[in-house]
C-alpha cells in the first residue's frame, strides 16, 4: 500500500488530471464492451457468458480485415457486423433453446462456446498473439489537456464510446423500437399477444449485443495484442461493470466503466499490488448493499 | 425401525464401495487408476458438496471453488509451515474452510437467486486476488511448492502411494457417505423444502436464512475435504484451485452428471475425467471436443446422465416416489 | 383471540390498509371480503408477517406480533394457507406435512437421524385423514391435481397445530362441486373445535353459508361487520361492493 | 504460417499414436530395440500455447535428428507430447501418467512456473529424470528444500539476465546521464523477481540510479493505460520492464500513442524475441533488450544453421523456449550416449556438471553446473535493438565469470547457498 502516494496526488491538480483523465479512457473502452452485455441482459434476462469470446472474434476479423484493406474503419466495421451475424446465428441455434431454462445451462452452453471459438481462433489464426498495430492515421503525437496528456487515438475512441451509449439511450428511451424492445424486456407473453414477433425483437437484441462487442474488439485492436483466450478477462471486467452498474441498466453500465476506471487509475497509485482485488471488492460491496447495482431495479 | 434401515444401508453401500475401491489396485497393477481415483476423491468431494447447494437446497453457488483452494492452502501450509501431523493439519483446513464459509455464507445467503451467484463468484475473485498478492504466505502466483511434508502418523506414511491410496478413498468415502446421511437427515429434507419454495418454508417456521447457512458451510467444508485430497496428489497448492475455472467445472460436473440423484456430481466427475484424460491424449483441440460434448448435453439432453436415468425408471415404473 | 388494531400500511403513499381495527374472537368462522384490491391479501400478509405494517397492532392471545418475522409468528400459532398453493412440489404429501412438523418441532436443522422423524408421524397421518388426503400420501405434490394441491397447501398449514388459521381463498379455481366440498371440509374442521378461522373469499354465496361473522373491507378500510344477515343488507355494502360481486358471478 | 505448424504437431502427434500401437504389439520384446520414450508436459491451449507449440517444435527437431543419427544403439527415441492447459493440477497428472501409463522413463518439462514445480513434485515422487525446459524461476533448482537429484533445468535463469542486464543498463546509464528510473512489470513472481534484481544489479554497478515508481499491471491485462499514465507522471529517464509476449506488444503499443517513449530509454528484458520483434509493427527509438533468442546471438555459423533448419521445418521463427528445449534434448541424449543407457539415476551423474558442444552456448558449449543442476555458460546479452533483421546490431555479450560470482553472493543472501 502506497497510501501517501495516493494522498499526494490528490492533493495535486495535475495528478487528478491526468488519473482522471485515464479513469475516462479505461471507462470507455469497458464501456463499449459492457454495453452489450447488459443490453442481451437487460431485454432477454440471459447472461452471456460468451461475451468476452465475441469480443476476441471481433478483434481477429478486425487484423484480418485490415490487413486486407488497410483501412481501420472497415476492419472495426467488418467486426461488428461479422460478430453481429455470428451472434444472430448463435441465438438463432442454440441461446434461444435454453431462454426457459436453468441459469446453469445457459452458463453451459456459453461456456461451450468459449471453448470451443479458443480453439477456432487457434486453427484459423493460430496459436501466437498477433498484433495490428497503429493505424498511420493516429501516429500522431498525443494532445496536452490541461495538464494531462491524452492520445489521439483515445479521444477517438472515447468518442465513438460516447456515441453508442448516446445512441443506445436514444433508441432505447425515445423511439418506437425502444418502445417495443423494452416492452419486451418487461412482459414478453404481453408483447406476443399484442402481435409483435418476441423471438425476432430476441434475436435483434442478441445480435446487435454481438455487434457492439465485436465493435468494441476491432476498435480497441490498434493497441491491444491479441491471442486466444484474450475474451476471458474481457468477459470479467465487463462482468464486473455491469453487475457494479445494475445488470441490464446501459447507463449503469456507463456509470460502471467509469467508476472502474477511476478505480484503476487512482488504485494504482494507492495500491498498486491490489487492483484487481480492489475490482472485486467493490462488486462484493455493491453486491451486499445494493444487489441490484448502481441503477438497477430494486430487487423483488 | 425403518430409519435405522435406511442409515445402515446407505453405511452398507459406503462400505461396499470403500471394498471394491480398496480391492481395485489388486486387479490391475496400473498406477493409473489409482491416480484416476485420488483424483476422482478430489472433484467427486467438490461437486457432491456443490450439489447439496444446488441440486438439495436450489443456491446456485459461482464461487464453489473457493473452498477447495482453501481446503488445500491450509492443509498444505499446516504442514509446511507449521508442521504439524496430518490429521490435526486435516482438521485445521476443515475448520478454517468452516470459519471462511461462515463468515461469506452470512453475507451470501442473504441474497436470492442469480445475485447470491454473483456474490459468491466475486468473493471467490476476491479470495483468489489475495492468494496471488499474500506471496510471502502462499507463494504467489507461483503456488505452494517444495513438496508437502507427510510425517507418519498411526502407521500410515502418505508419501506411499499405497497408503495414499487408501487414506484418499476413506477421506472420500467417508465425507460421501457423511453428505449422504446429512442429506437423508431432517435437515437435508428442510433444504429440499427451501429449493422448493423458500418463502412457504418461512410461513411454515424455518429459519430460511439459518438453514442456508448451514448448507453453505456443511459445503464448504466438504470442498475443502475435497481440496486436501488434490493438494497431497499434486503436492501442493495452486492459486487455480480457487479460480472460477475450477468452479465451473465443478458445475458441469454436477449438470452432467445430474442433480437430482446423488450420486449423479460423482458420475459426472468421473466421465469429465475420463473424457478429459482421453481426449487430451490425442488431440491439443479438447476445448474444441469439450464444447461440442457440453453442447451435446445441454441442448440434447437438457439433463444430466443420472437423471436421463432417472426419468427412464421413473417413466417405466409409471409413478412412484423421488428419488431425491 | 386475534385483535387487530388500528392497523396501517403503505405502499408509496397508497394506503393499502387504513386504521384497520378489528376483533376475531376464540372459536369463530370469519370471513374478511372485500373487492379486488381491497388489501385483504396485504392484510394476510401484515398478519403473518410477510409484511410489516407502519403502524398498530396484531394480538394473539395479547401478545403482540408486530415485528416478529415469519417463522416466528408461525410457532406463535398463526397458520396461512395461500390463494395458490405454495407447495414443496418434489415432495410427497407425506413428506412435505412431516417435513412442515419438523421444523414446528424445532428439528428443521437436525443433521442426525433419517428424514422423516418419527415424531411426525401421527400427527401427518391425522392431518391427511382430516382432509382426505390419506390414499394420497405417497404422490409427489407436484402432481396433484388443482384441488389436492389446495387441501395440501391448508394441511400445512394446519399440521402446525395453529391457534388461527388464515385462509387465503380456499377455493379459488375449483368448479361448483369441489367449492362446496371445500368448504364442507372447512366447515369441519372449524366444528372439530380449538381453531379461529378467518378466510378471504371472493364467492359470496359460500361465505353467507359457512362465516359467522363478516368483514368487509373497501380500499384498506373497513367497511361493514356483521353477520351474513347484516352485511346482506348493509347498505354500504350493496353500494361499494355487492353489485360487482353480482356482476362477477354472471361472468 | 501457423497452420502449417499446428499441422506438423498432428502429424507428430499420429506418429505418436501409430508408435505406442506398435509398442503395444506383442511381437516387440527384445529390449535394445525398444524406443526410449520421453514424456512431454507442456502449454498447447490457451494464452501461452505458443510456449508450448516452440518448445514442443524445438524438442521434435532435436530428436530426430538424433534419431536419424542410429539413435542409442538403435534404440530411437519417441517424444510423448501432452498438453497441460497450463493448469498445474493437470501438469501433474499429465506428468504422473506418461510416466505411469506411456512408460515415459524421461520427463522434458516445459511448463511455466507453477507447473514446473508440480511437474517437479511428480518427479521426485516417482524418482524419475526431470528436466525442465521452461521455467526461468531461480528457486526451483537454487532452493535446496526444492532441488532434486534427478531435477534439472536448461532454461535461463532470471538472475542471469538480471546482472548481464544491470551491468548493460548501467553502462548505458553512465553514457547518457540516466538518473531516474522506472519499472513496469507484470504482477506475478516472474515479473517481480526479474525486476527486483535487475534494478538490485543495476544499482550495484551504477549506484548514482534511483528508482522513483514502479508499476504492476496484471499478467494478460488487455489496458496499460493506467501504467502507462503512471509513468509519464514520474517522468523517468529511463524504464526497465520485465513484460513479454503480447502484453509487452500491447504496452508499447499503447504507450507509443502517449509519446512514452520519446526521449526515453526503454530496457524491456523479453523484447529480443522474434514473436515480439514482429508483432511490435512501431518499434520505438532507444529500445534495449536482453536477447531471449537470436539468429545472430551468438553469431555463429552453427547457431544460424540451426535457426534455418528450424526455420525450414516448421515456417516459423524459433522462439526463446526453442532452443531451451533444443539444448535440453541435447543434454540428455549426449547424457545417453555417455551412460549408454537411458536409466535415470546413471544419467544424471553423467549430467551434473556435463558440458556438450552447443549453438546456443556462449562460446559453443553449454554447461549443466553441478552444484544446482542449472545450465550456465549459455549466450545472453545484452543491446540496443533496431526495427529490422539482425534487430541487435552489436550485443554485449554477458561475462559469465562475473556472473558465477554474483549469482553466488546472491544465494547466499537469499540462503540458498
Amino acid at each position: 500500500m502506497e497510501l501517501t502516494a495516493l494522498l499526494e496526488c490528490l492533493g495535486s491538480v495535475s495528478c487528478i488530471v491526468t488519473q482522471s483523465s485515464t479513469g475516462l479512457i479505461i471507462g470507455a473502452l469497458l464501456f463499449l464492451v459492457a454495453a452489450g452485455l447488459t443490453l442481451i441482459f437487460g431485454v432477454l434476462g440471459v447472461i452471456n457468458f460468451a461475451h468476452g469470446s465475441f469480443y476476441m472474434l471481433g478483434a481477429y476479423i478486425a487484423l484480418t480485415a485490415y490487413r486486407l484493406t488497410d483501412s481501420y474503419a472497415l476492419a472495426a466495421l467488418a467486426a461488428g457486423v461479422g460478430v453481429g451475424v455470428f451472434a444472430w446465428l448463435f441465438e438463432r441455434f442454440f441461446m434461444r433453446r435454453v431462454y426457459q431454462s436453468d441459469v446453469l445451462l445457459q452458463l453451459l452452453v456459453c461456456y461451450a462456446f468459449i471453448l470451443i471459438l479458443d480453439d477456432v481462433v487457434k486453427i484459423v489464426w493460430g496459436a501466437e498473439f498477433q498484433s495490428m498495430g497503429m493505424p498511420p492515421a493516429f501516429q500522431m503525437p498525443p494532445l496536452f489537456i490541461g495538464g494531462g496528456v491524452v492520445p489521439v487515438f483515445y479521444v477517438y475512441l472515447m468518442s465513438a464510446a460516447g456515441l453508442i451509449a448516446f445512441l443506445l439511450w436514444f433508441t432505447l428511451t425515445r423511439t418506437r423500437i425502444g418502445k417495443i424492445i423494452r416492452a419486451a424486456a418487461q412482459n414478453p407473453s404481453m408483447t406476443s399477444a399484442l402481435g409483435l414477433n418476441t423471438r425476432l425483437i430476441y434475436a435483434l437484441v442478441f445480435s446487435f449485443g454481438g455487434l457492439l462487442a465485436g465493435l468494441a474488439g476491432g476498435l480497441a485492436a490498434p493497441v491491444r495484442s491479441m491471442s486466444p483466450g484474450m475474451g476471458f478477462s474481457i468477459l470479467i471486467e465487463s462482468f464486473i461493470v455491469t453487475v457494479i452498474g445494475g445488470m441490464g441498466s446501459v447507463s449503469g453500465a456507463l456509470l460502471g466503466a467509469i467508476l472502474i476506471g477511476l478505480i484503476r487509475s487512482f488504485g494504482s497509485i494507492g495500491f498498486p499490488l491490489f487492483v484487481e482485488g480492489l475490482m472485486f471488492l467493490s462488486m462484493v460491496l455493491i453486491l451486499v448493499f445494493r444487489p441490484s447495482g448502481i441503477m438497477g431495479k430494486a430487487q423483488s | 425401525m425403518n430409519h435405522l434401515r435406511d442409515w445402515q444401508k446407505d453405511s452398507l453401500w459406503a462400505l461396499l464401495a470403500l471394498l471394491l475401491l480398496l480391492a481395485l489396485p489388486l486387479t490391475s497393477p496400473s498406477r493409473v487408476v489409482v491416480d484416476f481415483i485420488i483424483r476422482l476423491c478430489a472433484m467427486g468431494l467438490l461437486a457432491t458438496s456443490l450439489n447439496m447447494l444446488v441440486g438439495y437446497g436450489g443456491m446456485v453457488s459461482f464461487g464453489h471453488a473457493m473452498f477447495f483452494g482453501s481446503g488445500a492452502y491450509v492443509f498444505a501450509l499446516m504442514l509446511q509451515k507449521a508442521s504439524v501431523s496430518v490429521p490435526v493439519a486435516l482438521l485445521t483446513a476443515m475448520l478454517a474452510c468452516a470459519l471462511l464459509a461462515a463468515v461469506i455464507g452470512a453475507i451470501c445467503v442473504r441474497l436470492k437467486g442469480i445475485y447470491f451467484s454473483f456474490l459468491t463468484l466475486a468473493f471467490q475473485m476476491l479470495l483468489h486476488s489475495i492468494i496471488i498478492t499474500w506471496t510471502s504466505m502462499t507463494g504467489g502466483d507461483q503456488g505452494l511448492t517444495g513438496g508437502i511434508p507427510r510425517p507418519v502418523f498411526w502407521g500410515i506414511d502418505l508419501s506411499q502411494t499405497q497408503h495414499m491410496y487408501v487414506f484418499c478413498c476413506v477421506l472420500a468415502v467417508g465425507g460421501l457417505l457423511a453428505m449422504r446421511l446429512l442429506m437423508q437427515s431432517p435437515f437435508g429434507y428442510t433444504l429440499r423444502m427451501l429449493r422448493d419454495n423458500e418463502d412457504r418454508a418461512a410461513y411454515l417456521g424455518v429459519h430460511v436464512w439459518r438453514v442456508r447457512l448451514y448448507a453453505f458451510v456443511l459445503a464448504g467444508v466438504f470442498a475443502g475435504l475435497g481440496g486436501v485430497v488434490m493438494s497431497l496428489f499434486v503436492s501442493g497448492a495452486f492459486p487455480d484451485f480457487s479460480y472460477w475455472t475450477m468452479s465451473g467445472e465443478a458445475v458441469f460436473m454436477i449438470m452432467m452428471g445430474g442433480i437430482h440423484v446423488f450420486i449423479g456430481p460423482l458420475v459426472g466427475a468421473g466421465l469429465l475425467q475420463i473424457f478429459n484424460d482421453t481426449v487430451t491424449r490425442f488431440t491439443p483441440y479438447h476445448g474444441l471436443a469439450l464444447g461440442v460434448v457440453i453442447l451435446l448435453f445441454t441442448l440434447g439432453f437438457q439433463r444430466g446422465v443420472t437423471d436421463v436415468f432417472r426419468l427412464f425408471r421413473k417413466s417405466s415404473a409409471a409413478a412412484g416416489k423421488e428419488s431425491l | 383471540m386475534l385483535r387487530i388494531e388500528n392497523l396501517n400500511k403503505s405502499f408509496g403513499g397508497v394506503h393499502a390498509i387504513e386504521n384497520l381495527s378489528i376483533d376475531f374472537a376464540p372459536g369463530t368462522l370469519s370471513a374478511v371480503i372485500g373487492p379486488n384490491g381491497a388489501g385483504k391479501t396485504t392484510f394476510f400478509n401484515l398478519i403473518s408477517g410477510g409484511l410489516q405494517p407502519d403502524s398498530g397492532n396484531i394480538l394473539l392471545a395479547g401478545e403482540n406480533m408486530v415485528g416478529l418475522s415469519r417463522n416466528a409468528i408461525v410457532h406463535k400459532g398463526i397458520g396461512r394457507a395461500f390463494q395458490v398453493a405454495k407447495l414443496f412440489k418434489s415432495l410427497t404429501v407425506e413428506e412435505s406435512l412431516r417435513a412442515a412438523l419438523q421444523s414446528a418441532l424445532g428439528r428443521a436443522a437436525q443433521m442426525h437421524g433419517n428424514f422423516p422423524l418419527m415424531a411426525t408421524r401421527d400427527r401427518a397421518h391425522e392431518v391427511m385423514s382430516q382432509l382426505g388426503l390419506q390414499h394420497k400420501a405417497d404422490t409427489v405434490s407436484g402432481n396433484l391435481s388443482h384441488g389436492d394441491q389446495k387441501l395440501l397447501d391448508m394441511a400445512l398449514a394446519l399440521v402446525l397445530r395453529p391457534k388461527v388459521l388464515l385462509l387465503d381463498e380456499p377455493v379459488a379455481g375449483m368448479g361448483p362441486d369441489e367449492r362446496t366440498q371445500m368448504m364442507d371440509t372447512v366447515q369441519q374442521l372449524w366444528r372439530q373445535g380449538g381453531l379461529t378461522i378467518v378466510l378471504i373469499e371472493h364467492d359470496m354465496e359460500l361465505v353467507f353459508r359457512v362465516a359467522q361473522r363478516i368483514h368487509v373491507l373497501s380500499y384498506g378500510k373497513l367497511l361493514a361487520q356483521g353477520t351474513a344477515e347484516e352485511i346482506r343488507h348493509h347498505p354500504k355494502v350493496i353500494e361499494a361492493y355487492l353489485g360487482k360481486a353480482v356482476e362477477h358471478t354472471h361472468e | 504460417m501457423s497452420k502449417n505448424t499446428s499441422s506438423d504437431r498432428r502429424t507428430l502427434l499420429k506418429l505418436g499414436a501409430i508408435a505406442s500401437a506398435g509398442l503395444a504389439a506383442p511381437f516387440v520384446s527384445r529390449a535394445q530395440n525398444k524406443p526410449i520414450r520421453i514424456g512431454m508436459p507442456t502449454i498447447l491451449s490457451g494464452r501461452v500455447a505458443m510456449l508450448g507449440q516452440a518448445s514442443s517444435n524445438a524438442a521434435t527437431l532435436e530428436v530426430e535428428k538424433f534419431n536419424a543419427a542410429g539413435g542409442l544403439n538403435g534404440r530411437k527415441i519417441e517424444l510423448v507430447i501432452r498438453d497441460s492447459k497450463g493448469q498445474p493440477q493437470e501438469a501433474a497428472r499429465v506428468a504422473r501418467e506418461l510416466v505411469t501409463s506411456e512408460n515415459c522413463e524421461i520427463l522434458l518439462d516445459a511448463e511455466a512456473s507453477s507447473g514446473a514445480f508440480a511437474v517437479h513434485e511428480v518427479a521426485r515422487d516417482l524418482g524419475v529424470l526431470v528436466m525442465h525446459s521452461v521455467s526461468e524461476t531461480s528457486s526451483l533448482s537454487a532452493d535446496p528444500k526444492v532441488r532434486t537429484p534427478l531435477g534439472f533445468r536448461c532454461a535461463r535463469q532470471g538472475i542471469h539476465d538480471a546482472i548481464v542486464g544491470g551491468a548493460y543498463a548501467a553502462q548505458v546509464a553512465k553514457a547518457k546521464n540516466l538518473k531516474r528510473w522506472m519499472t513496469v512489470s507484470p504482477d506475478y513472481a516472474y515479473g517481480r523477481d526479474t525486476t527486483n534484481e535487475f534494478i538490485e544489479y543495476l544499482k550495484f554497478f551504477n549506484p548514482s540510479v534511483e528508482v522513483i515508481g514502479d508499476v504492476w499491471p496484471k499478467l494478460f491485462q488487455a489496458d496499460y493505460t493506467e501504467s502507462v499514465t503512471r509513468l509519464l507522471q514520474g517522468k523517468p529517464q529511463a524504464i526497465y520492464s520485465a513484460l513479454w509476449g503480447g502484453d509487452l506488444t500491447s504496452f508499447i503499443d499503447q504507450a507509443s500513442i502517449y509519446g512514452l517513449f520519446k526521449d526515453r530509454e526503454f530496457f524491456a528484458v523479453n523484447m529480443a524475441d522474434y514473436a515480439v520483434l514482429t508483432a511490435v509493427k512501431n518499434v520505438p527509438n532507444g529500445l534495449h533488450s536482453g536477447n531471449r533468442y537470436l539468429k545472430s546471438f551468438p553469431n555463429t555459423p552453427a547457431n544460424t544453421n540451426w535457426c534455418n533448419a528450424y526455420q525450414a521445418r516448421f515456417k516459423d521463427l524459433p522462439l526463446n523456449w526453442a532452443w531451451q528445449n533444443a539444448a535440453a534434448v541435447q543434454f540428455l541424449t549426449t547424457a545417453m550416449k555417455k551412460t549408454n543407457s537411458s536409466d535415470g539415476k546413471k544419467m544424471a551423474d553423467a549430467l551434473r556438471g556435463m558440458s556438450i558442444d552447443s549453438p546456443f552456448g556462449n562460446n559453443g558449449k553449454l554447461t549443466m553446473r553441478a552444484d544446482d543442476n542449472t545450465v550456465v555458460d549459455y549466450a545472453v546479452g545484452w543491446g540496443a535493438l533496431e526495427p529490422k533483421e539482425p534487430f541487435m546490431a552489436k550485443p554485449s555479450p554477458g561475462n559469465w565469470k562475473q556472473i558465477a560470482e554474483l549469482e553466488l553472493q546472491w544465494k547466499k543472501r537469499k540462503s540458498f547457498a
